[in-house]
């Protein structure tokens, strides 16, 4: 029970929108793909439903070719980023819609999309036009839209993104919510790293159409692959540096480091979180002097930018706990990159 | 590719009409039907089969297509209402204009209204039918002799006189200041720098220039002289700096209202101003009406039946009906204005009854007159093309 | 931020010297006399009593009138259905011969009407003889300049709509012809009602075409009417049929107001 | 899918090809045809047949010394001023409409500027000739104002009579017709201008008639020209105006000449000749203005 | 030297949008107006620029009464959220449109558009128009064409609100730093919290067209005076408690707290990153039990939420440091609320 992206390629005149996608996503997984603007997010999961011709690859549903069906004969339903709801139809009419080519009896129909408004938390706001709704309820009623007909796999292209940060919040738990009850398959589009950390079971990182890395949140967090996946994923530093002897060299500093049988330049990648702020002259295995250049306040925690002697500026994550030692422009310091959290990566 | 100039193919003049009628010989109009003069009689060919006597058709609609305000309503309603039919008239401004739409073949008039120079073409081109005369027995009862078989239409075979008019100048007694058209005649448009933009002269290629040979002395009003068309043509041209003339036909409204001092009108138009359309206040008294005694036109217009008439036997009877003493007398003297040439009505008598105001006695059309008179008539189609051509010169500025 | 004063001046004396007139010609129409210069007392002679010249009982004018109607009416029917299929496949249609299309749909909205109904007069008393002039004649006219606006109308809220809606219905499995049913017809609302009061807008309006087009009494249009009598003699009559005129086209627009008023960018078609 | 709705556009676009292709097409055969002994047009269908007599008399007549060349000047002429007139009188109206009228007074504003649509062309004129002519309302107030002397005095009224062949009133009359087809685009585009534009301007040290010249005039520029253009073409193609107005051939323009020639007199094929060279005349502003139209409904 | 305004009021029909401000704003000062929207943030600039008639109150520069002035004789210049570049010029006649109305000669009105334009970084897009430059280049046009006239005030309302995530982080140290080389003040409108603790010297709370509170950054995030400022400012943790002579009660747990002599109900307040997850059945001062309901892996924090037996749900941010300890839905956890972090505010 699988939906499987099999070479995915998609033109657009000269423009190669996606470029070779291969995936294989497991029945009640959540999936995301995650990328940067035109990276060939929409594009993908429109090959899926349908709005869009393949020109190269296939896709199978559990084994069933699906790519030549047209997109009101595939077994997979979206949810808009712009919700596309229905703008003449109230809200119980625009979850009734796709039932009606279903083969259900009238009674049938009520009950199921009852049950769905009751799902979203919607039953009060039946009656409404979508135009008298909330983002968030439009929102809800997109996806109580697509649920009804219980769908194998769910499409959806930021469904999220046009809502205030509070709200998304609140309906990224819920829609986790659902999906978990549901047990349905999630293909989920986003370009929020947060969001896809938060929700996913596994995520594809893409870029240029292309996917970089696919795994896990917290595989992709502490083990990124490329400079991109690292940088895309929260906040890095990338630190210029050489590996020779099998060792990593910043500056005039040797730092020991799982060089991965990599030699010449490469980027040294510490999460700000995993940076150490020690006194000034602490000694030990991967310390390096340096001088703080800028402290920024951002309430819960403190982003200390040290300049290292090669030039390099770490940022340096500091809790606001009550307890750290505050630091200021100009204090030399000492910053501790633990090995354990160093990684080598291509320059 | 080719270049050929715009010339109609035939030739002007001489040559056997087309048609093959036993009055050939003589010059030829565009459709090759011999030129009616008065000295020259014609018959017009035959095209086709006039309608049987029968039963009117009545209900519908019967199909009239006139001047304006040529046909008094009341007349209109009482025969629809004695025959059973609704009557609807069209109307046009020029007999050139409605010559170019029935010629797109289009128009399914029962009775048109035209005038006899414009016969030829009707015919030439089948526009028109030939009438049953029996089913217009007032054509013989109660016509003058003289247009009961014309020389325009010997038979008659398409058409039956309507009405009588000369041509001439009408104007505001109270308005044209020291000019005297009694005096000046024609040559009183080119003397009416007073009267810019309160002159005009009729909207018919015919009577139009007609008026500027006549101004050089011209009698014959059917030259066909190139050299004299365009100088009329010139001097019409003139007419715009000198007055800043228009071309209308609606001087019996423009007149009495007061808004044109001097227009080039027929002679019924005067009567009709007096009858119809003086406002309140007004009296006929401020209107006069010249026209050329010797040389100028005086002549007939007349009614056809149209070749496709869904109503052929109702339009001969709407013919017959408005020769009807009585009814062409309420046509008359109620609204048109038009004198029709009806032996029982004597206009001069009316006059005298005080039924038609004194001072435009001249606007009747005696035996006298009429014999005498001049007409415009029908030309060669190299005579139509050069009149067009002068006429076109002026009228479009 | 201040204003200049002179300009709402400006645009009232405008607004009044635009619609004065006719107000004015209105006022006419119930005059009891023949002047339509001035006002002379007060009368429904001319719409109702006269038992000639009113609009009543001159046949020509109340067939005028609703010939007019007739053919706003046939001109809404035909033009606006074409337009929209028009529209709608314009907007899909992608590839060869959709340019050319493109600009064949704009080319009525550019040329001037006398240029057009000279080549439909040509045309019909030509080639299209079997067409001929007359009603037939006069609607094709009105329908064929009409078609762009509505195109122009439908696009605009066509791609105000966007692909979304269509893309989610195909997605909730109803197939593309009750996508147009449920989906697209639906949206488009408001569009085909401006369309309809444009097309009805644009017919009573036209003279050069219904002149070109007109075969006699019964094709006489309204503006027709008003040329010739206004060229000859006028009555009031003509006042009082260009008031009734007057009156039918904004009860349909009222009436129009009425139904989408709770859409009011259904009237937007008229402001491009 | 997309491809298949396609199929929608064919009914319409059959219909346009039929009749307003071949309608111009018409034009063409009829121009560049022959006319019978009895004038009846002959159109060459064939372009192999085409003839070009008539065209070369027509552009024979149009051009300097030709019969038609001063109704085509004073067209040019009318056009130009009746023009210049709307703009005087339609931007500022636009203008304020759209930039500080509010609320209510906005919304009633906009529904009187876009009656004149709902009054037939020829109704309007109609009511405004029996405004000028004489004894009329019109008249009257432009007498008492003295404006017919002034008017006299710069030469562009004759007498006092404003209906009898007056260049100023056909003028007028065609200001007085066409102004409402032009306040309209003026008003969308000067609509479309964000208000925050003036307010940057004003910001940076601009008057408020710096930041209309060097701001709303530019921006307003296009919707400009495709207004003078959306009312100049049917102008070159009136005979109505001018024949309401005037009837006089003094002021005749060339839409008459074609009308006299195509509907009131006999020479068919010289009109159709006549109505081809116009619409080569009018090509250049037919395309500008389709290719903003075109621009608008991309963006 | 400093921008004072003074009891400002200003209605839109019935809406007060403005609703009696005071504020005294200090040469050099970058200085944030911040709330939510339609909180009359903008209004007020617009006051100050002179886009609006004052319905009450008076705004003075440095003494001088400016606010019966038209905006194009008031020297403050603005940066607006939508940029309002001229679309008819190039970026170079943009940045030169106000120096016409300074009496400057052509050689120094291009040394200093020239100026103006390195110092935003875009000397070499002089002659583009603004529809070809993207959202951040526009931004900075808008910005180089205030700065060039040297204002001694600048005001900008959201001038980074249609940027996305990565650039916005860029342009505010720009910003930042352009202020600070200038030394012009700058009155900043922004909605996004971050931004405004991030930049500012002074933050200026609004809510309902009033200013709730008006400070700098720590002290706003440290104590804030309200639920809203508190809310407002970074997420926190709102748990419904008693004070009944002189303690904080939270269910049957009586906290230590300053409780600054209120009583009856109140909320306590703490920020999630003070509130520290013990182990269970740790004892001492302001320990409160609970479970663990959720945890949310957030790359470089976890979002730990208990709940307190008294119903109250307390998100807790553990670090992701590599040292913590992973908890899991389920565990019963003790949560010490440490009182120097506890606020007591009105309900
Ligand atoms: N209909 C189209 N025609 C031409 N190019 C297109 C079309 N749709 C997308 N593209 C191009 O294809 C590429 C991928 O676009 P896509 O919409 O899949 O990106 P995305 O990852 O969804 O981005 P976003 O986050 O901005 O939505 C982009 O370069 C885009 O410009
Ligand atoms: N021109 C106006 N007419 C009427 N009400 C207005 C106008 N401008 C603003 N308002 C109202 O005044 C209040 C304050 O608006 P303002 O624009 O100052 O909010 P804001 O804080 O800038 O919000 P946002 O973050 O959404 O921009 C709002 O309630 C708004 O609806
Ligand atoms: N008002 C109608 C006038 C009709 C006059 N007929 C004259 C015919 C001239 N050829
Ligand atoms: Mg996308
Ligand atoms: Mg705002």
């Amino acid at each position: 029970m699988s939906l499987v992206l099999d070479h995915l390629v998609k033109r657009y005149g000269d423009v190669l929108a996606v470029d070779d996608v291969s995936l294989e996503i497991a029945h009640g997984e959540f999936f995301t793909l995650l990328g940067p603007s035109g990276c060939g997010k929409t594009s993908t999961l429109r090959l899926i439903a349908g709005f869009e011709r393949l020109d190269g690859g296939a896709i199978t549903l559990d084994g069933d070719d699906i790519a030549r069906r047209p997109p009101h004969k595939r077994p997979v339903n979206t949810v808009f980023q712009s919700y596309a709801l229905f703008p003449h139809m109230s809200v119980a009419e625009n979850v009734a819609f796709g039932l009606k080519y279903k083969r259900v009896s009238k009674s049938e129909v009520a009950r199921r999309v009852g049950e769905a408004m009751e799902l979203v938390q919607l039953g009060h706001l039946a009656e409404r036009r979508p135009g008298q709704l909330s983002g968030g309820q439009q929102q809800r009623v997109a996806l109580a839209r697509a649920l009804v007909l219980e769908p194998p796999v769910l499409l959806l292209d930021e469904p999220l993104g046009a809502l205030d940060a509070r709200l998304r919040i609140d309906l990224q738990v819920e829609l986790k919510r659902i999906q978990e009850t549901l047990e349905i398959t999630f293909v989920y589009v986003t370009h929020d790293q947060d969001e896809a950390l938060t929700m996913s079971d596994r995520v594809a990182v893409m870029k240029g159409g292309k996917v970089e890395q696919c795994d896990e949140p917290r595989v992709l967090y502490e083990e990124p692959c490329t400079a991109f996946v690292a940088n895309f994923l929260g906040s890095s530093n990338l630190i210029p540096a050489t590996v020779s002897e099998g060792a990593l060299r910043v500056g005039e500093f040797t730092l020991r480091a799982d060089v991965d049988g990599r030699t010449g330049d490469a980027l040294a990648m510490i999460r700000p979180e995993r940076v150490r702020l020690e006194p000034h002259g602490t000694g030990g295995e991967n310390r390096v002097p340096g001088m703080v250049e800028a402290v920024v306040y951002l309430g819960f925690h403190q982003d200390v930018r040290v300049r290292l002697a090669s030039g390099a500026l770490v940022r340096c994550d500091v809790p606001n706990d009550g307890e750290a030692v505050e630091h200021s422009s100009g204090d030399p310091v000492c910053v501790h990159l633990p090995a354990n959290c160093l990684r080598v990566l291509e320059p | 590719e080719n270049t050929t100039t715009p010339v109609a193919t035939a030739e002007g003049t001489g040559g056997k009409g087309i048609m093959g009628d036993e009055t050939a010989g003589g010059p030829v109009d565009a459709a090759g039907i011999p030129l009616a003069r008065r000295d020259y009689p014609v018959t017009l060919p035959r095209i086709g089969d006039a309608v049987k006597a029968g039963a009117p058709e009545k209900g519908g609609e019967l199909q009239v297509y006139n001047y304006a305000d040529y046909l008094n309503p009341e007349v209109i309603q009482a025969f629809g209402k004695q025959e059973g039919v609704s009557v609807r008239v069209t109307t046009f401004q020029t007999l050139d204009e409605a010559f170019t739409k029935l010629s797109t073949g289009r128009f399914q008039f029962d009775v048109i209204f035209t005038a006899p120079d414009h016969l030829p073409r009707l015919v030439g081109r089948r526009l028109i039918q030939p009438l049953n005369l029996d089913l217009v027995p007032n054509l013989a009862k109660e016509v003058w002799p003289e247009v009961q078989s014309p020389f325009y239409d010997v038979g008659p075979r398409y058409t039956v006189p309507y009405t009588l008019y000369t041509t001439g100048i009408g104007w505001r007694n109270d308005q044209i200041g020291d000019l005297d058209p009694n005096e000046l005649g024609w040559e009183s448009f080119w003397q009416a720098q007073a009267l810019r933009g309160r002159v005009a002269v009729l909207d018919d290629a015919r009577e139009g220039l007609g008026l500027a040979l006549m101004r050089r002395g011209i009698t014959n009003l059917n030259t066909e002289d190139e050299g004299l068309l365009e100088r009329a043509s010139e001097d019409l041209i003139e007419l715009n700096d000198v007055a800043r003339v228009k071309v209308a036909i609606n001087g019996y409204e423009t007149l009495p209202a007061g808004r044109m001092t001097m227009n080039q009108v027929w002679s019924g138009d005067m009567l009709n101003a007096v009858i119809s359309y003086l406002p309140e206040g007004t009296t006929g008294d401020v209107l006069s009406y010249w026209y050329q005694r010797a040389g100028g036109p005086v002549f007939n217009d007349c009614m056809c039946v149209g070749v496709d008439a869904a109503k052929p036997v109702m339009a001969h009877r709407f013919m017959n009906y408005l020769l009807q003493p009585d009814v062409a007398l309420k046509n008359f003297v109620e609204y048109v204005g038009y004198q029709p040439p009806i032996t029982k009505i004597d206009a001069d008598a009316l006059f005298e009854q005080q039924v038609l105001p004194e001072n435009l006695r001249n606007c009747v059309v005696t035996r006298e007159d009429y014999a005498n008179g001049n007409a415009f008539l029908a030309l060669t189609a190299d005579g139509r093309r050069r009149w067009d051509q002068a006429w076109g010169a002026f009228r479009n500025g | 931020m201040s204003r200049p004063r002179w300009l709402p001046v400006i645009t009232w004396v405008y607004v009044a010297w635009s619609l004065l007139p006719v107000l004015i010609a209105i006022r006419f129409a119930f005059n009891d006399g023949r002047s339509r210069t001035s006002g002379q007392g007060f009368s429904l002679r001319w719409f109702w009593t006269d038992p000639t010249l009113s609009v009543r009982n001159d046949p020509t004018l109340a067939a005028a009138l609703e010939h007019s109607l007739v053919l706003a009416g046939l001109a809404m029917l035909l033009a606006v259905p074409l337009g929209t299929a028009l529209a709608i496949g314009l907007q899909r249609w992608r590839g060869r011969g959709s340019g050319v299309s493109n600009v064949l749909m704009l080319l009525p909205l550019v040329t001037p009407e006398l240029v057009f109904a000279v080549g439909l007069f040509l045309l019909f008393t030509s080639a299209f003889g079997f067409i001929g002039l007359g009603t037939t004649a006069q609607v094709i006219g009105h329908v064929t300049f009409s078609i762009s606006w509505v195109v122009l109308i439908v696009r605009g809220r066509l791609v105000m709509i966007g692909n979304d809606v269509e893309e989610a219905a195909a997605d909730l499995g109803a197939p593309p012809w009750q996508v147009l049913k449920r989906v697209l017809l639906p949206l488009l609302g408001p569009a085909i009602a401006a369309s309809l009061l444009t097309v009805f807008a644009l017919s009573i309006d036209d003279f050069v075409v219904a002149q070109y087009m007109a075969s006699g009494a019964d094709t006489t249009t309204v503006p027709m009417r008003i040329y010739s009598s206004a060229r000859a003699a006028p009555t009031p009559a003509l006042n009082a049929l260009a008031t009734i005129m007057l009156v039918l086209s904004l009860a349909a627009l009222a009436l129009a107001w009425l139904v989408f008023r709770r859409r009011p960018e259904s009237l937007s078609g008229l402001m491009r | 899918m997309r491809r298949a709705w396609a199929i929608l556009a064919v009914p319409g676009m059959a219909w346009l090809a039929a009749f307003f292709l071949v309608a111009f097409y018409a034009v063409v055969a009829v121009g560049l045809g022959n006319i019978t002994d009895v004038y009846d047009p002959v159109p060459h269908w064939n372009p192999l047949d085409w003839n070009i007599g008539y065209l070369l008399q027509a552009l024979e007549d149009v051009l300097p010394g030709g019969r038609t060349w001063p109704v085509f000047v004073r067209t040019l002429a009318y056009v130009v001023v009746a023009v210049v007139l709307s703009l005087a009188i339609g931007y500022p109206v636009a203008y304020y409409v759209s930039r500080y009228a509010t609320g209510r007074s906005k919304a009633a504003l906009l529904i009187l500027l876009v009656a004149p649509f709902w009054i037939s062309y020829l109704m309007r004129m109609f009511a405004w000739t029996n405004l000028l002519a004489e004894g009329g309302y019109a008249a009257d107030v432009l007498n008492t104002l003295s404006l017919d002397s002034l008017f006299s005095a710069v030469g562009l009224l004759d007498g006092e009579d404003w209906l009898g062949g007056q260049h100023i009133a056909v003028i007028m009359g065609l200001v007085y017709g066409y102004v409402p087809y032009l306040i309209l685009p003026l008003y969308a585009s000067l609509d479309r201008i964000d208000q925050r534009l003036i307010e940057a301007a004003r910001d940076l040290g601009a008057s408020s008639a710096g930041a209309f010249r060097r701001v709303v005039l530019p921006l307003s520029r296009a919707g400009t020209l495709g207004g003078i253009v959306l009312i100049a073409l049917p102008m070159f193609g009136d005979y109505y105006t001018p024949d309401l107005m005037s009837g006089s051939p003094r002021t005749a323009m060339l839409g008459n000449t074609i009308n006299n020639y195509v509907q009131g007199g006999p020479d068919k094929a010289l009109g159709a000749a006549m109505t081809l060279l116009l619409s080569a005349f009018l090509l250049v502003f037919m395309l500008y203005y389709l290719r903003e139209l075109r621009r608008e409904s991309a963006a």
